[in-house]
């Protein structure tokens, strides 16, 4: 919170990203579009919308199947978007970047594969308090059925891990399952020291890094984590696409999940042989156009330039959490850590008494987009002792002007809200 | 498109500021009956005091955008005093008024297309919820409640 | 096989079809590409790709999150596709149609949900000898898990299913899960006949019908089945889409099966509340662009007609069986039944003896895009006694010419192959 | 594009219509070690003797296309006879010629990428097929299987 007050250093040419977007070029009740809810999913860039287009127009057929020409294509043009997706998360191995539906397939996937060859009734799994549902339910489906038991990491007043009892909490732990950044507080773990801490507790870590992925430098090899799941839709690519990103030791070791073509070697009558990684764990028909166009928005991600957005971001959040609390002062609650370094740009508001619902009503009656909710964390709700909150997500695109715009509609709720009708 | 007017009509406005038979019966005598509204957080208690086939008494507590807390003070003051015959009567037609865009996923849409002839007096202020699909699931969060109280509690006796 | 010889009496224009396809106007080796896999992914017309593209560009947003303008539109687009999947299939409600990736999820979604929860040692499921892998697997999953009993139904020599002691196999089941149509002898199996007699047996039935639903009419009430499970890309949709239907009761009775977003009611730290149907199988974001273009597929194939697409199909089915047979002789097997009122589009065949990844070698030169390969069917290529065919698939956008090519395909690469070098 | 001469050349066509060392071989002495093809169909059976780290003797025995044929025709003749490590060292340099374009998905890349200074002989008949990469899967599966086999019957003796 120490940079000059009224210049920033906008690393990002935004107005040029913005231009990339077909989206934000709309107009809601005769207002552009301010869209500020890319936690829940980003907008496309042109880029990848050509991408897709290409795809089912020049190449499209199934993969790994087909000795022709366009089966060539779409097989070879998945596999370099495999690598493409290596190098972004700094996996030693392409053979470990297994595609899945979302980041919640890939979470189940471990839930299902690992979690029922090896944990029993005694065993014991940390998540912390700020998971979303996806990072939850599958571990509770777990401990349903198999007796497992459940641990909530705390967290400290201004919403970060409370890390005071880890290595207490972490005793007996068989897996340490924890988000990279929160998608309602925006607070960053610190992954690699929770890493180490599981290690050294003979646990093994999974980081649902859904958050982080797409906003951020990631590497899987100085992270040191065991498995890492994130999602396309957050990151400038399509719908229907997550990735699970596992040790080659692990996946070797556990059994296949879902179950059909593309994962066996041989099938016969008495039972099959389960295929080498990655495919193991892919079966059926992988979402072909989805995952290349995953690639394409890596490539449009690093032509930006990670350090380049995460700085971006840092700024741009400094500069809300500033102007907001300046204008708005103790009429605004903004959850999570002050300290920009220490978090994205995920700004849960609660305003006055405006319900969250009803606030981003009368900010979408100005064209500004914010999401309503419990954010798929309920248990975290809880705790910060609200059913719900209007949450405002920045990505690339958005610039100052979308704060201040998000800022007058603040006012215009309060407004509307607090205007006696009688 | 559809503006604020629309949905905040005053009439609601004024029963979230103001909220009609708002707190907790005591249970028994009274049933509570509790419900989510998965998308938006919020979450009801009904409070339903039912006897001899009549609602005796009627509450509310819980959390909630403006929408689904007028709604629930709007349903208290139309079925309190209700014979449970007539509290059906009128979710049947407040229903019916939420699902005119048949945006009422669950369950077949065969039948019930026409409102039923039951007066709805202020509520009638909510009938531009339906402009807004994702709100009538706020607004219908109490109803669907009131209506699994009034199972549950004609099961319990 | 008993039309007059030379004048087809094709119901679709072809022409116009395939000026709908972007891909089919692709050149390989300065050759037009002639697609004749559509057994493994169809082809996308320009309809279905604009949907895709206007959904990006105009209203892409998470669904069922957002008060705002766009995730409204997005929701009731994707809630609009339900309905038209329900529509199409002939479904009592669309609650009963869950959305997964493919084809195989669904399957999977029943054995890991509904078959985990229903099925234990001494327990039977009976499938048949004619099953891709992802309507085998999931139940050797199963089976090894639990101790189940996986029964084989039998084929007669022309590749029809033998019910001879259907009443007999059934005895003591608890599933009947069977294709509706071959994907690679183009059978199509007496769905309601099945069903019947799964149900006078006590037994549930499941229907792959991946590959039916693309190519004829398809009515769930009529067929009175249980579970039916299919696959977006085959029939003119997206990858990372696929459908299974289910009874509400049925539904209603299962566990879920993977768990986060969406899938939940409630979510505290001791245990979760699943959601209402369909949502409690669609844990996460899901593949929305995706859905909406299979809706926007559907909308496609009901312009034509799905009975027009029967009649094309089976009018040029018997040009190919006949026209084949006529010049090729004993050099062509094709597989399968003869009678083209019993089969789909779909021609397994093995030429001379050139192994079938050398045919669609040689075809491919010619850019005729043929599938070589077992088709994700040992069991059923063992039972045929071949390691491979080669599997040429016909759809609406086929015609006549397609199977001339083809046809001279063949020919071409019987000179080749028994060319002798010295 | 490659034509398809540059896939099939004379001398395959020619191992694929006369295999060499075609047959199973008596277990034990020999050792036989099996490979699929999950993208074909193609299964292939190698049987090995190895005696005093030599191949005294290798069949194949299965089906599959001609370029996987053909492949396993070679390979018998190239390493018939040849000591344990002189057959690791072919293998190596058959696969190093088959990966030019490092299309192999599995394991990591680093290292193997000069071609050890083997000569290939018959076997160079079969560079072509990295321009079909598709076809790849078919020249190395017997290859493959032999490594694995080789590695197999070690452990075992
Ligand atoms: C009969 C049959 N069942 C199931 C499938 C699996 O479909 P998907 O790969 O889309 O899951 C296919 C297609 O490959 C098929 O032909
Ligand atoms: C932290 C976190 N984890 C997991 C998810 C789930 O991602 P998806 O819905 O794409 O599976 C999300 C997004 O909703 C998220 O924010």
């Amino acid at each position: 919170m120490t940079p000059p007050p009224d210049s920033i250093d906008m690393s990002l040419d935004t107005a040029a990203i913005k231009a990339d977007f077909p989206l934000l070029k709309q107009e809601v009740n005769g207002q552009p579009i301010v869209y500020l809810d890319s936690g829940a999913t980003s907008q496309k860039p042109r880029q990848v919308l050509d991408t897709l287009d290409r795809y089912y127009e020049e190449i499209n057929a199934n993969v790994h199947r087909g000795a022709y020409h366009i089966a060539e294509q779409a097989t070879s043009a998945m596999e370099d978007a495999r690598e493409a997706v290596q190098r972004f998360i700094g996996a030693p191995s392409s053979s470990e970047i297994i595609f899945t539906k979302n980041a919640t397939e890939a979470i189940n996937l471990v839930a299902y594969s690992w979690g029922r060859a090896n944990l029993t009734e005694g065993d014991a799994i940390l998540i912390t308090a700020l998971e979303h549902h996806a990072n939850i339910v599958p571990w509770q489906q777990l401990a349903a059925e198999r007796g497992v038991e459940i641990r909530w990491l705390p967290l400290t007043d201004d919403g970060r891990l409370d890390l005071t009892d880890l290595d207490q909490m972490l005793d007996g732990v068989s897996l340490f399952a924890f988000s990279a950044a929160s998608n309602v507080l925006g607070t960053l773990t610190p992954v690699r020291q929770l890493a180490d801490a599981a290690h050294g507790a003979g646990a093994l870590c999974l980081v649902d890094a859904s958050q982080a992925v797409p906003h951020m430098p990631t590497d899987v090899t100085e992270w040191d984590c065991d498995f890492m799941a994130f999602t396309g839709h957050k990151m400038c690519g399509p719908t229907g696409v997550g990735v699970l990103w596992g040790r080659t030791e692990l996946l070797d070791a556990m059994p296949p999940f879902l179950g059909g073509g593309e994962m066996i070697l041989n099938v016969t009558r008495e039972g099959f042989v389960p295929n080498e990684l990655p495919w193991k764990f892919e079966a059926g028909t992988p979402p072909i156009a989805e995952i290349i166009g995953l690639g394409s928005a890596i490539t449009y991600l690093e032509a930006i330039g990670m350090d380049a957005v995460r700085a971006h971001e840092v700024a741009l959040t400094d500069y809300a959490l500033r102007t907001l609390r300046e204008r708005h002062g103790d009429d605004l609650i903004i959850h999570g850590p002050v300290d920009t370094t220490k978090r994205g740009g995920v700004l849960s508001i609660c305003y006055r008494d405006v319900h969250p619902h009803d606030l981003s009503q009368v900010l979408d009656q100005r064209g500004i987009c914010v999401r309503a909710g419990h954010h798929c964390a309920k248990p975290l709700m809880k705790l910060l002792g609200v059913g719900a909150t209007a949450r405002a997500s920045l990505y690339i695109y958005n610039d100052e002007s979308d704060v201040d715009l998000l800022s007058d509609g603040l006012a215009e709720a309060g407004d509307f809200f607090s205007h006696q009708p009688d | 498109m559809a503006g604020l007017e629309d949905l905040y009509r005053e009439i609601i406005l004024d029963h979230y500021r103001n909220p009609r038979n708002r707190g907790e019966l005591e249970t028994p005598p009274a049933h509570m009956a509790e419900g989510f509204n998965p998308l938006c957080g919020d979450e009801i208690q009904v409070f339903l005091h039912v006897d001899d086939d009549t609602i005796r008494d009627v509450s509310i507590s819980g959390q909630g955008c403006s929408i689904s807390q007028s709604s629930a003070s709007m349903m208290t003051t139309a079925v309190m005093g209700k014979t449970v015959d007539e509290a059906h009567q009128v979710i049947r037609a407040f229903k019916a008024m939420m699902s005119i865009h048949g945006d009422d996923l669950g369950g077949d849409s065969t039948g019930e297309a026409q409102e039923p002839a039951v007066g709805l007096g202020d509520l009638e202020a909510l009938r531009g919820v339906v402009k807004f699909p994702v709100r009538i699931k706020c607004a219908t969060l109490a109803w669907n409640t009131l209506d699994q109280g009034l199972n549950e509690s004609a099961s319990a006796s």
